[in-house]
């Protein structure tokens, strides 16, 4: 994605520009105003939990899957959580095949920090023999149409297939795990929403489109848990935020994060 | 993740009146459900939905060639890329590509590859993604069915669609479609892909015990089953067409 | 491999097809007959058994390699199978180094299915101590000089390998594995022999060679067992088959096992 | 490799005078130390210990981009690798890259590239490499403080030096430049990167719970602890300014 | 898979006469065969058998460099491609490159490339693949004396052959053409690779403990084992040749 | 590092081999002079040992880590020792990030043998449950800035890093290992030094630095014991040493590394 800069006219780009000075929006959209947001929850049976999510254009899938497996030597009584994404060229001309590079892996990370930091997981119930079995919990998140903002868009298919998803029960026998029958909802405790506001020249922006991104001078990401705490944060992009921008972003995510709540999908259990 | 079954326990594929296990026909395909143009930037793509398995194909091109010096002088070169995604299996797959996905992603592409007009886009390529979002048995010849679709959906010309059916033996008879248990369990698999107007095979695979007699007979059952989704392929092309259409009077 | 088609010259393509438009092959062969066979086994000693095959020009090794190891969990009682096929730049200016590419892969998974749906090998004779420790029988195959029809040659050398290799005698004490001085033939059920057939225009030819691969539209392998059962079967290339030339083909595979069956190196035991 | 405490122990990181575990008050920063121009190769380079903290950062370019279509036709194309040598932490780094070096390369690069006048060497690269000898947690700042230092060394025209700390937070309170045990066992992370002149902010990062003031608290702590930091960088840069200058009178 | 010996039984390498535990005295070669021109495809080829090492060579070149970069302007580029199949050891080898695999097709090729004229060739590249069918200790000095062979028969214009021995220490003596078992439970290896006219070594390793003096009893030892070979490489190379012109006379 | 041939001026090189003649040396050495040698040692206390050292301009770190672990199936009661290098970007503009290539991987197997051949590190202490559990050191070796001569700096740091290093003392509890308070010494018998000379013509110098190893012949590493055995020897580059040249370098190569010996640090315990 090294030639993202190419991408886009000069011409839309002037046009951009343009319209962000009179604070209006190519699409028509005002600055903190998000596109329309679609979740469909539960649709792929062999996942123990799954999303899709479309925030406009753009369209992301996550799956939970969980398997029984061994406790880190350091955090020997809680699951484990896995987060991993990949830019699949399926969904962009811009993404190509092969190994998760550096932005993948940012994705990722964000969205496993949050995840991790807001304590969504309720860890300590995933603990099956404490020191050595734990239900490990992976996330996999692809995009599957490109067009701006996969980082709220991916947070969103995290936690909508963790809040609707499902584990086994289980039953100790000695040393090993019978799984049974019945299946309960995954343990959550809280719920973050992803919020990334982009800034062009002055401006802030919530949920840039692909168009949007290509002259983005730099982004920031807060995570905002459902009591308004900042549960994590993101900075990318070649330039720089003044403080009073970063207080500023910070205020409009947190309004943004409640608004964006009333989409999620009801909590199982 | 799936619940162990107790392995003593015997796994029935048929049952006395000759049902299989979800309620089929030995003869009785699996519900398909095609949607096309489901992705905004692929220059062609389509949903397919067949049985359980969930499949999404994104198709790019013509385009140009990267790296350059792969461009073939007097035709497109085909890529194509079948993926699992790694929550569409029983136990979570690892995201890097196996060595079968591997092997789908050159059987796929050589069962499309014939149905296109390569040679009318020399030093070009046309890109083929496939994404397995749920996984059920038979998700090469449900990826071939969408991505002749997808392919058409891209504007590229093509001989004829490419639609394709599984045949399989499940307690020894031949069984049309088969499904996740009933590969896993079963006594065989013989995947087909043909373009069914030019009536040329262009996937034909096979693992597990077959007669000679059986072969013959798997590919009538093949054929009726492919006209059979033939037209739902196209069924689905012209409802985007007309979509099109209607959206196109709307304006007006 | 992907520049194949610019290896050989116009002038042969076209001697090779107007050849086969009166039934006639470049090397003299008829459309059905293939080349010579020859076949040694057990030359490399520290292999559990060991196979060269030439066909033709076509000289392959396979090797067969046991260790103990632990059985899939899904299948406890069974030995574990592997095949691993790498093209070598020994064997060909076409081929390069590096892991193996779809064309390796493809050749191994191919012999692989043909070995595990014959039921070749007696695998629950594999099994040691059921659901811990299970024979893992490596099958290793290389070209070291490549002039078409590696499919055969492969298949060829895999099977010969097998037929004459051999393993330790075995004694269980406890949950430990003993090796006894003694050696046993590896347990074989049945034989496959990999046939494929090429498709010039309208012409099926078996055992293509290396120039007539460059200008065939298709191939389709048939794997064969001495019953005449089809075992396996693996299109490839960038045309189709009609389903006339695939059951012709199917006959004339099982004819063309029979003979190819009579090469095969005496079985072990 | 670390020997591992009583994990029924409870970790104190803060007494009853609201004093941290290695002596030092919530605001109260680790000691720093840098050198400039320590390498030879490197078109410029700075070594910093911050606590105990020891990063190596050497800095090549303005060079040619390889390979060449990397090349950015209006700027300077700008590469950060963040590397932790395998006995760096208790226990050792497997050699290649881990995801959390690469992200923080990624990271790094961006705090550092809006302090580069970069579209005044278009078509060209700057590559600047960080390696972590002993970690102590706070190593991403660190490193951009070094780093800084280092593009300044090796000529590369900059906006404003970046100047970098964290804030975390111990016991419920914000504390100023924690370490590895504090980042281990706290409540949470905020790495800052400043350009102090310009009031910039260009790494900003999170983990851990902050509510809304505690940020503009952590800001405030941040600042003042950034002044100072920079202050160590431009002495550091003098220092060696004064050095050769020193050596030319000496060879006058 | 080797049956593994009882690990408290000791291994005797030397009998009380001196004698090998494969009946060999201290200077005393194993069996040697070489076979030319085994390969059609490469431009040159040999296998060896020496003692029970089974290695097969070919050679390519001098041809086009790819890519193209890396073509030096002044000499011939060689590259040299070592490896073992998965089969030729105890324990099955990974068919992956081992780091014990990339150091020796460095080694052998920095001991073939003095003997070849290089910058007869500028621009070009020769390619060298080794391939150990089975290994018994030292598939190294058996794959130069191929490698040489194969080179030759490429019609590569050389300086002088390249030809290889180990001498190892056993029992705390030292000993010609050690094999596997000698190797692993001996005292010490040290190849040698010489141009035997003209008196150049080309490679040589050594681990284990060695005296001053038993480096200088090696070289002797050496050189009369190296001598021996040379005669059977040339005639190797000579027969294929007698060959050809018999054909050639049959042929008129 | 294929075009190191390219890195120096031809008028260099030709002032380098014009001194050559005179048996001079461009930076003033005697032919054979090693450079001004610094080694600081226990500097990173992460590491179990660490060692910087000074060859000239060449600048090296090495680190020593231990961890427990399992042995080897075919050496159960000795400890394990891995050493790895790798040429990072930072130390030369020639060397590029990514896996070890060949020149990587032959210094660390060079460091490796001679550290194993020596039998510097006491093996057998540091088995702690014979076949079960046993101290697995670890050896990295990076360049910081690399004038040349990398192979002997690398031994030095190596060898520096571990004569002042220390590991935990253990208790044994039935199956488990406990790590007591106390630290003490990595175990040492001996200590080798890499002395590498290299051939320019028919000169042979000790201590190459970058400019003379590009136009170097060849180069021979001979690792000597402090009795003066040789417990490692390795030739590389392009060209051939007569045999008088290998034993007078042998020669030098003994006399040298008893200079070097006297700038190791104090060991241990």
């Amino acid at each position: 994605m090294s030639d993202k800069y190419q991408v886009i006219s000069i011409l839309k780009k002037d046009a951009i520009l343009q319209l962000l000075k009179k604070n209006e929006r190519i699409d028509g959209r005002g600055l903190e105003d998000f596109r329309e947001i679609e979740i469909f929850t539960n649709i792929y049976n062999k996942a123990e939990g799954s999303a899709r999510v479309h925030l406009g254009d753009t369209k992301v899938v996550a799956g939970v899957k969980a398997s029984i497996g061994i406790p880190f030597p350091d955090t020997p009584n809680v699951g484990v959580q896995v987060v991993n994404a990949e830019l699949i060229p399926l969904a962009s001309p811009l993404f190509e095949a092969g190994p998760p590079g550096e932005e993948d892996i940012e994705l990722s990370r964000v969205v496993d920090r949050g995840i991790r930091s807001s304590e969504m997981i309720d860890n300590k119930k995933l603990a099956l023999i404490p020191g050595k079995k734990v239900w490990m919990i992976f996330i996999d998140i692809y995009p599957l149409d490109y067009h701006g903002n996969l980082m709220d868009a991916f947070g969103l298919a995290a936690v909508s297939a963790l809040l609707t998803g499902n584990l086994y029960e289980t039953e100790i026998n000695e040393d090993d795990i019978i799984l049974k029958e019945n299946k309960i909802p995954i343990p959550i405790n809280h719920v973050p929403i992803f919020v990334t506001i982009g800034k062009i020249q002055n401006k802030l922006i919530v949920d840039p489109t692909f168009e949007e991104e290509m002259v983005l001078d730099a982004k920031i990401t807060y995570t905002i848990d459902e009591n308004n705490n900042i549960c994590g944060i993101q900075k990318s992009g070649t330039a720089g935020f003044t403080i009073d921008e970063l207080i500023m972003a910070r205020d409009i995510a947190i309004e943004v994060a409640a608004k964006i709540r009333k989409y999620l999908p009801l909590k199982k259990g | 993740m799936k619940k162990v079954s107790n392995i003593t326990e015997v796994i029935k594929l048929l049952d006395e009146n000759g049902i299989r296990s979800d309620g089929r026909r030995l003869d009785e395909m699996r519900k398909i459900k095609i949607e096309v143009g489901v992705l905004k930037n692929a220059d062609g793509s389509a949903y397919i939905e067949m049985g359980n398995n969930k499949i999404i194909v994104g198709v790019y091109g013509p385009k140009e060639v990267r790296p350059k010096h792969l461009a073939i002088p007097y035709k497109s070169l085909i890529r194509c890329r079948y993926e699992m995604m790694p929550f569409s299996v029983s136990d979570r797959k690892s995201p890097s590509p196996s060595r079968r996905e591997i092997e789908l992603s050159k059987a796929i592409r050589e069962a499309l590859e014939p149905a296109i007009f390569t040679e009318e886009f020399p030093r070009t390529m046309i890109e083929i993604f496939i994404e397995v979002l749920e996984a059920d048995g038979g998700t090469r010849t449900a990826s071939i069915n969408a991505a002749s679709v997808a392919l058409a959906d891209a504007g590229i010309p093509l001989r004829d669609l490419v639609t394709a059916i599984a045949i399989g033996k499940i307690d020894g008879k031949l069984a049309l479609d088969i499904n996740g248990i009933e590969d896993q369990y079963g006594d065989g698999d013989m995947p087909i892909a043909m373009m069914p107007q030019l009536g040329y095979v262009t996937l034909f695979q096979a693992d597990g015990i077959f007669t000679s007699e059986e072969i013959e007979k798997a590919f009538e059952m093949a054929k009726k089953a492919i006209w059979n989704i033939y037209e739902i392929q196209k069924k689905a092309l012209k409802s985007k067409y007309l979509q099109i259409v209607k959206e196109v009077d709307i304006n007006e």
